[in-house]
């Protein structure tokens, strides 16, 4: 069986990621690809439009604050308990980011049309909101099947959301590529929607087949998905990969004070993301 | 014996749930996710309670999206929403304030999924435990989600009314407005006005916040202080040491 | 832990379904309810709408035949190697079903459609094809998305599917009522877009719980979308239920032979559907 | 060494799969999926079969609607299609014929995934094994799925050609004509005009159809027979009984 799918390491992976692409990102600690994001970083990829699926946090954060970012979609930024997301704010008030602000289920429901390739996809709730009057790209129409003809009933239209790339970190690919994602289906969802499918970070590659039973095979992204897997092992670090690993406090809460500044992140960069490029030159 | 604030909340929380077969609790919500345990442990039929971040108390397995279609389906009850603003036509703020947006001076992390579940859901629950007229403005500076309002949109759901660190309103979808039902033991009606910027009624009789008895207490400290610290156990520890 | 979800029998589960019911089936041999179907007859069902996700066969016929069905919902009716489904052709040649032809993925995206609860979903395909002529219910509008402004992109918009229950048979339950359905996600989506949720009979309830892992969340069905549950072994009899048995062939064909005629197939139904009301009485 | 009908069927479709990194196959099609298997077998890169009805042969996991979206997403370069009627015009038939729809004289099961797949994959080849007049008709009465037409639809994708028991024509989408390009040996030109209602195009040249070589044909009756022997069993018992 060709493993012509297993590239040697996070950095082959960020070199897929051309600039401009349109990049899927999932919710910090559910299996986020910061090796790549690191790798990202170190390849100096610039304006990519980053959908966060559907908020995001340190990943986003870090991306921003090494300018790899021209134009944000996501429904939220935190860090919930460990800061604030300065990176974000800075940028966000020097007017560097294009933002779209969203709502949770309008960034899934776009990118569930992103997979069926359909090009809209209508959406309850929503109108009233402010997030309407920013978002030029969604259009309210009156629904053709509204059950009484004449009593109008608006709803939005969401254009599809077919990013090019999806990053995902995962605890284990399977001999044939085949990626355990367990029941974190965003990860299928974000790979599906993809046009180059998802660039992959695993723990390890195991010599089992899931897609063999019924039982694993449910939570397994299939690896027609994929357009590439790197071994990475805590490449989710500083966050956590369940059942694997848990989020570095310390390390977050101290990348949370130095990111307070432009200087501070510099040197952040400069610990932990350039140091494995000078060690590795 | 002595009641926390955390612990009336969770008490008051759990009695607004009481008839709710579906409940779902976003992140970021250590005392909605308690009164949810709470008032699923007394409930007689069979209750479902999602808390976002747990993966115990999930009744979910298609991912994120999946809360969103559940509540379009008419399948969670009641729903937590807070603000860094709220109004006293219930829209909400979750984005930011001062400035020109995107360029406001205060940035919060954003609307996460009011836009959507506070049309559909038909219990939300707005909860903010600060009650400044920082935070219950005349009008929010941007809203995440509106109130309910007569613009023919399609909105089966919406506030029934808001908590917070002094008392409990109701809201009423028709006059759009809230009143105020009781204040917290310990709080004032005068206190609640003065921190409160935007307009309300208030009821016939403001009365305390019914406080937990004393077996309700042994509950909420022992059983579903444990079970809400499987996904918050930073806030059990600072607030139920002993569950810890 | 309240077990009400569990019912005694599957005549408990027919006797959820009320005449002119929107009724969701899976395909034949992926775990169909053939004891519920049984039941239903039985107890005299009447003027169901039949949605088949996305194609039936013995399960519709039996039903058709039994005169359960007034409208059929399909993309295809057929028996596969086991022969021709006589009573769905008989009923079709007479004018006594209301025959809704579609195809596959149409079925499945207006499913979805239900699913989220909203009004309608566009799907590429389609235009030009006989299907859209005799469904009125669809709708063919321009893109107001589309790409070139001046240049008209048609779609049909098909309006969501929300059917009452939704019925299946599965390996299992869990002692909280969640069902094992491994990858056969059609069930989950079958579930959740129908109203008061799946009617479910199951081989055995087994004292575990598939939530608790991520390993096992991933191939249930959560119990929140099961409106009743009941354990009827063998329950997809004579079709066949994956990993568990085979589909019970000679039965089958006999099936196929006697449904050619009416006779014949009223002695079927004498013959294995009435007599265990029979045997009850 | 003698070929058989099937054998010819399978080698000429891997031939026609041949740069096609992802092919489906629908239910009811062992001679596709043979010729699928055929075809990964001799990719030098990876290559994605999925087989309908086979556990193995599977490379979804979603439930049935993922074939559809993974078209959709241009994910599925291959995939073949029927018809109770196919026209020259590649409008193909799968509901029924006679009579007034839906009371139709004959009716057949119906139209399965073709009014969608049709317009999407980018190599669907017509597989119909008896080639008669009754099939091949001058139009179909129910167009299940239209041949390729200017029309201003989305289509991606569409018809290569067609493939029977007596020739192979080829398909141009501009044209909406269909080109005699091989028939296969043992049967002639004369023989093809005679059954075919509709009418077609005829190649500069009009070849026999390329027969496997030994090598080919060890790997037919052994492999690949096994292969397709878990998703059809019976095909194999009567086809290949050496492999069964």
């Amino acid at each position: 069986m060709s493993q012509d799918w297993l590239l040697g390491s996070a950095e082959e992976l960020a070199a897929r990621i051309p600039d401009g692409a349109k990049v899927a990102i999932g919710v910090d600690n559910t299996g986020v690809a910061m090796e790549t994001t690191r790798a990202m970083i170190r390849r100096g990829v610039r304006d990519l439009h980053l959908v966060c699926v559907p908020m995001a946090g340190l990943q986003a954060d870090l991306l921003i604050g090494a300018g790899c970012i021209s134009t944000l979609e996501t429904s939220a930024v935190t860090f919930g308990e460990y800061g604030v997301p300065h990176r974000f704010h800075d940028a966000l008030k020097r007017g560097a980011l294009k933002m779209m602000d969203a709502t949770c289920p309008a960034i899934y429901a776009a990118m569930e049309a992103g997979r069926k390739e359909i090009p809209f996809i209508p959406l309850r709730g929503l109108l009233g909101s402010d997030l309407v009057v920013h978002r030029p790209d969604w259009k309210t129409i009156d629904n053709p099947f509204a059950p009484e003809a004449d009593r109008p009933d608006p709803i939005l239209l969401l254009p599809a959301i077919r990013p090019d790339v999806a990053l995902i970190h995962a605890p284990y690919a399977d001999r044939n590529g085949n990626i355990f994602i367990g029941r974190r289906r965003d990860f299928a969802l974000m790979a599906q929607a993809s046009r180059q499918g998802a660039l992959v970070t695993v723990e390890e590659v195991r010599d089992i087949d899931l897609m063999a039973s019924e039982e694993t095979a449910a939570g397994a992204l299939p690896a027609i998905y994929v357009e590439a897997t790197a071994v990475a092992p805590r490449g989710a670090w500083p966050l956590g990969l369940p059942d694997v690993y848990d989020i570095d406090e310390a390390h977050f809460r101290r990348y949370g004070e130095l990111a307070r500044t432009a200087d501070g992140f510099a040197r952040y960069l400069d610990e932990f993301v350039h140091r494995r490029k000078q060690a590795a030159e | 014996m002595s009641v926390s604030r955390q612990e009336l909340l969770i008490h008051t929380i759990a009695g607004l749930l009481k008839d709710c077969r579906s409940i779902a609790v976003g992140a970021s919500s250590p005392i909605p996710g308690a009164g949810a345990l709470l008032a699923k442990h007394r409930a007689t039929r069979r209750t479902f309670v999602t808390i976002l971040g747990s993966r115990k108390h999930n009744a979910m397995n298609s991912g994120g999206v999946e809360l969103f279609d559940m509540a379009a389906q008419g399948r969670v009850d009641a729903f937590f929403l807070g603000g860094g603003q709220i109004d006293g036509e219930a829209n909400i703020n979750l984005v930011g304030a001062g400035g020109t947006y995107p360029q406001t001076n205060v940035r919060w992390p954003g609307s996460f999924g009011s836009g959507y579940l506070y049309y559909l859901v038909p219990h939300v629950i707005l909860f903010r435990e600060e009650h400044t007229r920082r935070v219950m403005v005349p009008k929010v500076d941007f809203i995440s989600s509106p109130g309910p309002r007569a613009d023919g949109v399609y909105r089966p759901g919406g506030p029934v009314g808001l908590l917070t660190n002094l008392c409990w309103f109701s809201f009423d979808r028709e006059r759009r407005r809230f009143t105020l039902e009781t204040v917290h033991p310990g709080h004032s009606v005068e206190e609640v006005r003065d921190n409160t910027a935007f307009e309300f009624d208030i009821a016939a009789t403001v009365g305390p916040t019914a406080e937990p008895d004393a077996q309700t207490l042994a509950l909420i400290r022992g059983p579903i202080a444990r079970q809400i610290g499987e996904a918050y156990p930073r806030f059990v520890q600072q607030v139920f040491p002993d569950a810890a």
